[in-house]
């Protein structure tokens, strides 16, 4: 698997879990998330609304930043304000539908850590801090988290830290899709990209990897999904979180 | 009864230790020009409010002016680690005061409020409140229910780089406003930096930020570089991947440069 | 999918006994013309948010459609007292919640922010805690400083009237927003009555109610008179006046109006 | 004494109360303090900030209204805005100077009582409410009381219910000027308006009439005064008050 076909299949699959009429969040450095609340509101999710830190409504932005989702230029095309303050008051109140959110480490039961590596007091890495999802991920809807790697040490037993816990609902990586259970709210294998398989996947995660009750192949990209995102980030903003 | 003051005499006012908001988010509109003058004097021990912090924040830690940080994220998103701050942290040099982004807005609201905390639904489930202090609970007296709650939060000083002021302290915003109203209202002073000072009597917009709120307002051009202030410019990324490259270099040319007058 | 209905449709969903905040303060951009319409549509028990209220709040009284009030002013300023609510009230037929107008907010506020109260420095040396139930107190967790705390208010709708709405919801306020934009956020629906119904994409203004928060448009011209809708209309004194020297006549006259549909 | 002189005395002597630079509101119903505020900002107290219900930062009204103080012509002139919500929350933190407030009762400690005459639960008369007063009056610097009638059943001894108290400083009617004592927080006589005397004022309060350790004699009404209230408001709004 290379890198950009990772990063299609993850954006792909983030716009194929938004839902019509749902009001979608992402935070900073989030150019997947961003490219792909685009994409699903140009096919099955027209009227999806889209959320952001700079507050624009339903942006519709003519290029992606490559290194901040915070960028004014997501406000572009939107005809009102809701400022991330209103954004995170909506989520409070219950009435945010999805927030895309992410961890350094996410564990078996979709609870992050974005705190730090080792102890909080004396870390031996000090992470960027967890943004809005302590907040978020308790009271949002539907959690939908994602990896850009694939690997022990980010799909974990144990967190080192819980930073946020919560709605977690999917988790995407560049191998396929956990979806939490609702039995034991336990992360299970929903669907592995094409180009991967649930040995791979086995084999890179921390923590144990059991089928889900409504595991599905994953249909690969379309024609059309694959022209759109092309034509939504043509400079390619959605690869920006792989080095 | 102008407000117009040098950078040189806003930032003289800010004490070592004191407790500065900034505005903006990540790396646009925040107000860097006034962070550089503050390096420049060599203020100390500061402590910094902040939803999500990039440059502002990593820039002090780098000129060692940091003692602690109230923020839900301190990163530079798809360019990487905010890496003087983490090593701050790591070296226990600076503390982290680690908020969600949700907990820094409710704390500046109570203190907007007159009140000693505000209520928030989060936190369910993460460990922060017990590691950070930041959090704690208590029952609402109507429904019985365990409701998190989260100290005020009043900066000595809030600090925003807008794009048009007047000499009496109005204050536009063109276009994201992120947290800087909230701010404003939440501190015990104001100072505004600003693309554009004009007239009192010509504006052709409506200030958000009402002049009575404001201390002093400062002519700042670029004020926000190499950060964004859009629309008048974007991240200037190159500058800010050299900083990130060599940071010592970038606080030493700070040091070295003039301010603006 | 676009959201304008029609007045009555509008106000068809609004059940008995709902909880109605209103936008507007005073005898100012009240939703006029749809309190008159659930006059029309016999809604009864019906309680009602507001600040400062007025017109709205008395018809209702007058028309035996309330059943209680939660508010800080109900009166006509200088032109006297609200005598069908003050009558109501007196009668037992009304229970006034007294509020301070900062303590409605308050409420709103938790209602906004998805807790069950909301603390607010206010309300010292008062009897209205003791004598309302609206306020109680806790002890700040952080600061061991007792606090008056004011319970979450949740309008089951909040109707506003604007001078400028789309088919998709979003609004505009032409100057003062009064308490509108915070009523729009704690309420679990918002229907907008507007004096204009413009197309979505073009707007030359940027809207302050963004249209997915609304769950109805109506066209409601002159749908704050005989209160105004500054700068489109002033405050029509005259029909007020009348009003209040024979409110049972105009309550008739209501009564058999055709709504505008 | 007519109304017509009362209401410039009130309206004067509210003005001179305002000093320079302060942060000075009124709400509704309250037509002499907004003649008032622009009278002060025209002569001795030009940097005062005048705040009110439709949140006009500053404003110079070209007329005032017969009927409202909340009315959207009080943004007129206005650069900025800053609604009702922020100067309550202004005023809690302690940084709102002036408010304007009434009753329909004041008692001898400047508590008012807007609420109701009898009982809450069982009213002889249900007034409007004390608006924003049992939130402002305790957390503003100084409150301003205003009275348009001075009689027994007014000034009381002791209010049907207190709706709010806190920081009054002076109570002005049609006769005169009270100012609270800082020793024990009661209201006494601080001023006489020329027209009356204080044996007057003495028959017609419900509580005891002492005066203010800083009594003193209140001077008439200049020109260049009645001049600008006039120019100011020159339909007469400040009389609406007097039936």
């Amino acid at each position: 698997m290379s890198n950009i076909q990772a990063a299609d299949y993850i954006t792909v699959a983030m716009a194929r879990l938004i839902q019509d009429g749902e009001l979608v969040f992402h935070g900073v450095a989030s150019p997947m998330p961003a490219i792909a609340i685009q994409l699903a509101k140009k096919l099955h999710a027209k009227k999806a609304v889209y959320l952001n830190i700079p507050g624009g409504v339903d942006a519709e932005p003519s290029s992606f930043s490559f290194y901040s989702s915070a960028d004014p230029v997501l406000r572009e095309g939107g005809v009102s304000d809701f400022p991330l303050s209103d954004i995170f008051d909506l989520s409070a109140r219950g009435a945010l539908d999805v927030a895309f959110l992410s961890g350094a480490q996410i564990d078996g039961y979709g609870r992050l850590n974005l705190s730090a590596i080792g102890s909080y007091d004396k870390p031996k890495v000090r992470l960027p801090g967890g943004a809005g999802s302590a907040a978020l991920l308790p009271t949002v809807k539907r959690g939908i988290l994602w990896k850009t790697n694939h690997d022990k040490r980010s799909l974990v037993e144990k967190l080192d830290i819980i930073t946020a816990a919560g709605n977690t609902e999917y988790v995407i990586t560049p191998l396929g899709i956990f979806k939490r259970s609702v039995k034991d709210g336990r992360l299970r294998l929903f669907a592995v990209f094409p180009y991967s398989s649930v040995e791979e996947i086995e084999e890179n995660t921390g923590f144990k990897v059991e089928k889900h009750e409504e595991f599905t192949e994953f249909p690969p990209l379309t024609e059309e999904e694959l022209q759109l995102i092309q034509s939504i980030d043509q400079d390619g903003s959605r690869y920006s979180e792989f080095k | 009864m102008s407000k117009q003051v040098t950078l040189q005499e806003a930032v003289s006012v800010i004490s070592d230790g004191a407790l500065l908001a900034f505005g903006g988010n990540a790396l646009h509109r925040s107000p860097i020009a006034f962070v550089k003058e503050l390096i420049r004097q060599g203020r100390k021990n500061l402590s910094v409010i902040k939803t999500a912090g990039a440059l502002d924040v990593d820039l002090l830690a780098a000129a060692k002016s940091l003692e602690s940080v109230y923020g839900g994220y301190i990163g530079f998103e798809m360019l990487g680690l905010a890496q003087n701050y983490r090593k701050g942290v790591q070296n226990q040099e600076i503390i982290a005061h680690e908020h969600a982004c949700a907990s820094v807005i409710a704390g500046l609201r109570a203190s907007i409020y007159g009140v000693s905390f505000q209520p928030i639904n989060g936190f369910q489930g993460s460990e922060l409140p017990e590691l950070t202090g930041q959090v704690k609970y208590v029952d609402c007296p109507f429904t019985g229910k365990k409701t998190a709650v989260i100290p005020a939060i009043r900066p000595d000083y809030t600090v925003i780089h807008v794009h048009i002021a007047d000499e009496q302290g109005n204050a536009y915003i063109d276009g994201a406003v992120f947290e800087d109203l909230i701010m404003v209202r939440a501190a015990e002073k104001v100072i505004v930096t600003a693309e554009k000072i004009i007239s009192s009597d010509s504006w052709a917009v409506r200030p958000q930020v009402p002049g009575f709120l404001v201390e002093s307002v400062v002519l700042a051009e670029h004020g926000a570089a190499p950060g964004s202030c859009e629309p008048f410019y974007s991240v200037d990324k190159e500058a800010v991947v050299n900083y990130l490259k060599d940071p010592e270099s970038y606080v030493a040319e700070v040091k070295e440069d003039e301010a603006y007058v």
